[in-house]
């Protein structure tokens, strides 16, 4: 198992919200909880992992997703078993899905 | 020690134990004080399967008990290697067999009944869930053997190095094998040792019924988070 | 064409949503809870925040009821320590809080291996536990209709409950079939033929048997509606009850312990095409059960 | 002129001087044309000799497995150096052969079961290759320089003047028969039954030697059930960019579907994804492909008018029979295959072929070629290569030509179709194996083998569309190699090649369309739910099939 650790910057801050958990920790799969956060500038990852060796691939991966939506004050952790790229992006697109944006400043 | 050895440590000549097939059945007789405490004996040897036959005949015994002497003392002697691994058997519901076997002793102990368990060779995997493990107190002599799987066994099904077990498993009771485990995680109350006779008395003595192994876990350090764990959701 | 919400394909969060009133489920340690295995970080396998198992209180039909779903595809629904402390916790709330039933959704394999000891000593508390709710006049339902089935000590747990509730998909028996090959051959048990291996353990083959109360299609609606539906059924234990099962199963055993396969076994029951039982759909057998006087209860 | 005049039927001779042999040998085992299965052995010495052709009939899915146990049995003193000509190598025995010191030469197209033995066999000298084919390809050959001297067939029954009914897996039979009967060899059967009136003749009983009924019927696998259990949400959401992306993008009516579950979720979306795009009569009417279970609910659904197959499928013979307006069946009812028409209706009729494969390198080379296996790719390189041959058109086929000659003059003035080839793959495979390398394996497969070239599947020119999960690259609108080496790391997702990529080099291809990702076809990947799938377990398909399906044993799980 690795652990895994990242803190991206983000600008769009969140309202105020419930964890929100999706999928599960089975073979090629993956639980995302998304929870609000400690700081209020960045998004925070903590990712347990069984595959060992794809740190760089994690990164490329969460650094993607936060490109896109930019989250700030919001803390993500993953507990993983083997899941592709593909099935963490899906995950994380869908554990934000129910995150409250308040109105994206314009930028 | 065999089935015969032991019953003669715990009750000298004084019990008509026998055995039919890989179950053991009897009476025994105890001196407590001034009075003579009449026990009823349950149990299996010679690493017995756990098969339907075998878990309904133990039921019967348990349930003839309840019917026939209420109160009466029950000892659970232990000596299985698992549950019977036969397609015939699961077709017929061996986890209802079992089940069932349970539900007696439980009956038995809400009847009144003080139910010991006590295993005096082996204890594998499901052999001995709804049998001691369903007593009042689960006890084991030092010399017996529980577990659910040995390592190496355990490290082809999970893949995950033997070497790495083994490590684990010298500061971690969880999933090695060994009796020592079970009573520090509170599974087995006690090891009995030197005169068991008395080993039983004291066990008879001990009032409590309830089920209090989470306890006995987190007092032990054998098992650190189970009586947490169950705390919490009854506060919540 | 297929079922509108399987309960098979959702996961057990999901599975508990759909069963409660919408909206009523609150979730007791929940996932920000963290109270994960320690064990498992310890042998390098990642842990779910949960531990696989979602337990909780809601309503059904605006009556108050406890609730556990196991998360078969983690660590096979296995039960290790703190998923098995949770259930004896959702067991001994139960006393407490005295709701309409208790539900448990269960699907595993038995015993986790990676805390095998705590795992085995768990699942004879949850029984007793189990037995206590029970023992207070308080049902405990199990419902079984995930694809890993409900095996091992589960499966032992499950046959302690007021009543059993699967899914024609859904398994329930002591040792799984691979289990049973790996240890007496592929001759003894072929894993790998499912029809086998349902015919055997299967929601069918168990409710024919008796060994499940009510069998229903594999759809979260049926699910819920026979889980209301058993509200407030209580089955308490008590000596008379033990004996009939005993008889039971000594007439099983004599009428039908040299069957060596379903359709033998049916037959026996009454069943006049055995052959035809795999491809019934659940109300078929229903009536099937219903018009036959079978010998099993 | 001098010395002995020319021998004009050397062929003939040695053919009646075999029969000969044959019939000396088998006396009272042989009644008319049926030999009794105890003399198997008797037979095959008497009418196979030392470095013969012989075909023996492994198919994808049936197998002559009989009369394969019996080859090994000859005697290697007598009979050896034998040239294998076979389609397809499933059964250990087929290799035996090899390894008994029977045969020595292999011709074939695919050897999935067989091929890290067969690789390790070239290797220690015991088999020398002729070559690799393609079905079509080997087909084309036993009427040219491979024509087998001696062919050991399977059918399902015979009659006593040696017809034979396959069942619905007639399969590579008919080529098999005809290059032999017609060319001076020898066709032996093996049956399950030998009756008095077949269903219905599949070969003539004139082109047919002997039949021997096997003492078990004949092995047969159902190669393409897939559970649809099994499919994941990534092959729904791929499933989803394809419909949209490229199948409703070219109006494909007319396709061929490759093995797997990527392509079993589109035919399970069909119904319901594709229906409520409103696709339905537009796209996917004519298919070569075998009866895919899970192909029902569109059949169900009347979005299918024709399926020619290549073989048949085991549980599907009920279903085939009820639905003869749709599949090619004899006036028996049941199925009639045939891989040779399949594969050259997959090559000149079909606008599309959609399938999977392990590896794609940087110029859109595909390959399931890997260092130790020896496996070969069956039909896929005839589905997956334009028809170079077709002349007729099809708005699909057009739309691809003209996408591929769009702002070019010269050679590509001329207006002209091209065959949708796309290759559907996830970035990563289990155990995060890239689908997408710098090098692909088949070279150094290659290199150990000592073959000629590497074993390359779908060659890049062939190729118009791949689709990941990340977008699909349509490289019909590449313009020069690097172009096509971006479009292709812009949908290579994380994998190494993926992360190489230029991105503002890709975004420029995103914006002339050479890249679309699932957010530019309007899809939210958040939709993609197995709840789409029409089927979401063999039950499903059952129910579907309104109970004609029916299942092997292994697929049921209720």
């Amino acid at each position: 198992m690795e652990r895994l650790d990242f803190v991206l910057a983000g600008h769009r801050p969140v309202q105020a919200f419930e964890a929100i958990l999706v999928g599960v920790v089975g073979s090629g799969n993956l639980e995302v909880l998304v929870e609000p956060g400690d700081h209020p500038a960045s998004c925070t990852f903590l990712i347990n992992t069984s595959a060992v060796g794809f740190g760089a691939i994690w990164e490329a991966v969460v650094k993607g997703f936060q490109a896109r939506h930019q989250l700030c004050g919001v803390s993500v952790s993953i507990n993983d078993m083997g899941a592709t790229p593909a099935v963490v992006s899906l995950r994380l697109d869908q554990a934000i899905a129910s995150v409250p944006f308040l109105k994206a400043p314009a930028s | 020690m065999n089935w015969k050895e032991l019953v003669i440590a715990l009750f000298g000549e004084a019990h008509t134990i026998t055995r039919t097939g890989d179950v053991i059945s009897g009476d025994a007789h105890l001196q407590v004080a001034e009075a003579e405490l009449t026990i009823a004996v349950v149990g299996t040897t010679d690493h017995a399967e756990i098969g339907v036959e075998t878990a309904l005949a133990q039921a019967r015994l348990v349930l003839d008990t309840v019917s026939r002497y209420p109160g009466r003392p029950i000892v659970l002697l232990v000596d299985t290697q698992g549950q019977r691994l036969r397609r015939r058997d699961e077709l017929l519901g061996l986890n209802r067999y079992m089940a069932h076997l349970g539900c007696c002793v439980d009956l038995a102990r809400r009847n009144g009944h003080r139910i010991i368990g006590l295993v005096y060779d082996q204890a594998l995997s499901g052999g001995f869930i709804t049998s001691g493990l369903m007593a009042d107190a689960c006890y084991a002599l030092p010399e017996a053997e529980i577990r659910v799987m040995r390592l190496p066994a355990m490290s082809r099904v999970t893949k995950i190095s033997e070497d790495l077990l083994r490590s684990l498993s010298e500061t971690n009771p969880v999933f090695a094998p060994g009796v020592a485990n079970y009573v520090a995680m509170g599974g087995i109350q006690s090891l009995w040792s030197g005169d068991l006779k008395q080993c039983l008395l004291d066990a008879l003595a001990d009032p409590n019924t309830s089920d209090i192994r989470t306890r006995l876990g987190a007092d032990r350090g054998g098992r650190a988070l189970a009586e947490r764990v169950v705390h919490q959701v009854i506060e919540a | 064409m297929i079922n509108a919400l399987s309960y098979a394909e959702l996961n057990a969060r999901q599975r508990v949503e759909h069963l409660l009133d919408p909206g009523s489920f609150t979730e007791i340690l929940g996932p920000s809870a963290r109270v994960v295995s320690p064990h498992l970080a310890l042998l390098g396998v990642p842990y779910a925040f949960d531990d696989g198992v979602v337990i909780g209180t809601g309503l059904m039909h605006d009556q108050p009821v406890l609730i556990a779903a196991q998360e078969g595809r983690f660590m096979g629904g296995g039960v290790g320590e703190v998923h098995g402390a949770k259930l004896v916790g959702l067991m001994r709330l139960a006393l407490k809080v005295r709701p309409m039933a208790v539900f448990v959704l269960a699907e595993s394999g038995g015993v986790r291996l990676h805390e095998a000891n705590a795992g085995l000593i768990a699942v004879s508390e949850v029984m007793r536990a189990v037995l206590d709710v029970r023992a207070a006049g308080i049902p405990v339902v199990m419902l079984i209709g995930g694809a890993n089935g409900c095996f091992g000590g589960m499966g032992l747990i499950a046959r302690c409950a007021d009543h059993v509730v699967m899914s024609d998909q859904a398994r329930m028996s002591m040792s799984g079939p691979e289990v049973i090959e790996s240890s007496r051959g592929v001759e003894e048990f072929d894993s790998r033929d499912r029809a086998l291996v349902w015919r055997t353990t299967g929601g069918k083959h168990r409710f024919l048997m008796g060994d499940c109360d009510l069998l229903v299609e594999d759809d979260m609606g049926a699910f819920r509606q026979v889980a209301a539906s058993l509200l407030g059924c209580s089955q308490k234990l008590n000596l008379q009850g033990l004996l009939d099962e005993q008889r039971v199963l000594t007439e099983r055993l004599e009428n039908t312990g040299q069957c060596n396969d379903a359709g033998e076994i049916w037959r026996r029951l009454g069943v006049e095409h055995p052959e035809r039982v795999a491809d019934m759909d659940v109300e078929q057998l229903q009536a099937l059960k219903a018009s036959q006087i079978l010998g099993a209860s | 002129m001098s010395g002995q005049p020319k021998v004009w039927n050397s062929q003939a001779t040695s053919r009646a001087g075999r029969i000969r042999r044959a019939t000396a040998v088998l006396g009272e085992s042989l009644i008319g044309k049926v030999v009794l299965a105890a003399s198997v052995v008797e037979l095959l010495s008497a009418v196979i000799e030392s470095g013969d052709r012989v075909c023996l009939e492994g198919n994808n899915q049936k197998q002559a497995d009989f009369l394969a146990r019996a080859l090994t049995r000859l005697d290697p003193t007598r009979v050896n150096n034998l040239h294998m000509v076979q389609s397809v190598l499933a059964l250990p025995e087929h290799l035996d052969v090899f390894d008994h010191g029977i045969a020595s030469r292999l011709d074939f197209s695919f050897s999935g079961p067989q091929a890290a033995r067969l690789a390790k066999m070239v290797a220690a000298g015991q088999i020398q290759i002729g070559a690799i084919h393609t079905y079509l390809e080997l087909f084309s050959r036993y009427f040219v320089d491979l024509t087998p001297r001696v062919s050991l067939v399977c059918a399902q029954a015979a009659d006593a003047n040696g017809n034979l009914f396959t069942g619905p897996n007639t399969e590579d039979t008919p080529a098999i028969v005809e290059a032999t009967a017609f060319k001076g060899g020898i066709v032996i059967a093996q049956v399950n039954e030998v009756v008095s009136a077949l269903p219905r003749v599949d070969i003539p009983g004139d082109w047919v030697d002997f039949v021997i009924q096997a003492p078990t019927p004949n092995v047969i696998e159902p190669l393409f059930t897939r559970d649809p259990a099994a499919i994941s949400e990534i092959q729904v959401l791929m499933a989803m960019m394809a419909i949209k992306g490229i199948y409703a993008e070219y109006g494909v009516q007319r396709l061929n579907h490759g093995i797997g579950f990527d392509t079993a979720a589109i035919e399970l979306l069909l119904p319901t994804y594709a229906e409520s795009l409103g696709l339905k009569g537009k796209i996917c009417k004519h298919w070569a492909l075998n009866p895919h279970p899970a192909l029902i609910p569109a059949i169900e659904a009347g979005w299918v008018e024709s399926v020619h197959s290549f073989g048949s499928e085991a549980g599907m013979e009920s279903y085939v029979r009820a639905r003869s307006d749709v599949f090619f069946t004899g006036a028996d009812g049941s199925l009639r295959s045939n891989r040779a028409m399949c594969q050259a209706a997959g090559h000149y009729a079909c606008d599309m072929f959609i399938g999977s494969t392990l590896q794609i390198d940087l110029h859109g080379h595909s390959s399931t070629a890997t260092a130790d296996r020896i496996a070969g790719f069956g039909g896929a390189p005839n589905m997956g290569a334009d028809a170079r041959g077709r002349r007729h058109s099809s708005p699909a086929w057009l739309k691809a030509g003209a996408q591929a000659r769009q702002g070019r003059g010269g050679l590509y003035a001329m207006p002209r179709g091209q065959k949708l080839v796309v290759q559907m793959v996830e970035t990563f495979r289990e155990h995060m194996q890239p689908a997408f390398v710098e090098k692909l394996d088949a070279w150094e497969l290659a290199e150990r083998a000592q073959m000629e070239i590497p074993p390359v599947m779908i060659y890049g020119d062939d190729m118009t569309h791949i689709l990941t999960e990340d977008g699909i690259a349509n490289l019909l609108l590449c313009r020069t190699d690097e172009e096509r080496e971006q479009a292709i790391r812009g949908v290579a997702g994380f994998t190494p090649v993926g992360l190489e990529r230029d991105d503002r080099m890709v975004e420029n291809l995103r914006d002339r369309g050479v890249i679309r990702r699932a957010e530019d076809l309007g899809i939210d990947k958040r939709q993609a739910s197995r709840s789409l799938l029409a089927a979401r377990s063999m039950r499903d398909l059952v129910r579907s099939s309104g109970g004609l399906y029916n299942p092997p044993q292994r697929f049921r799980n209720w």
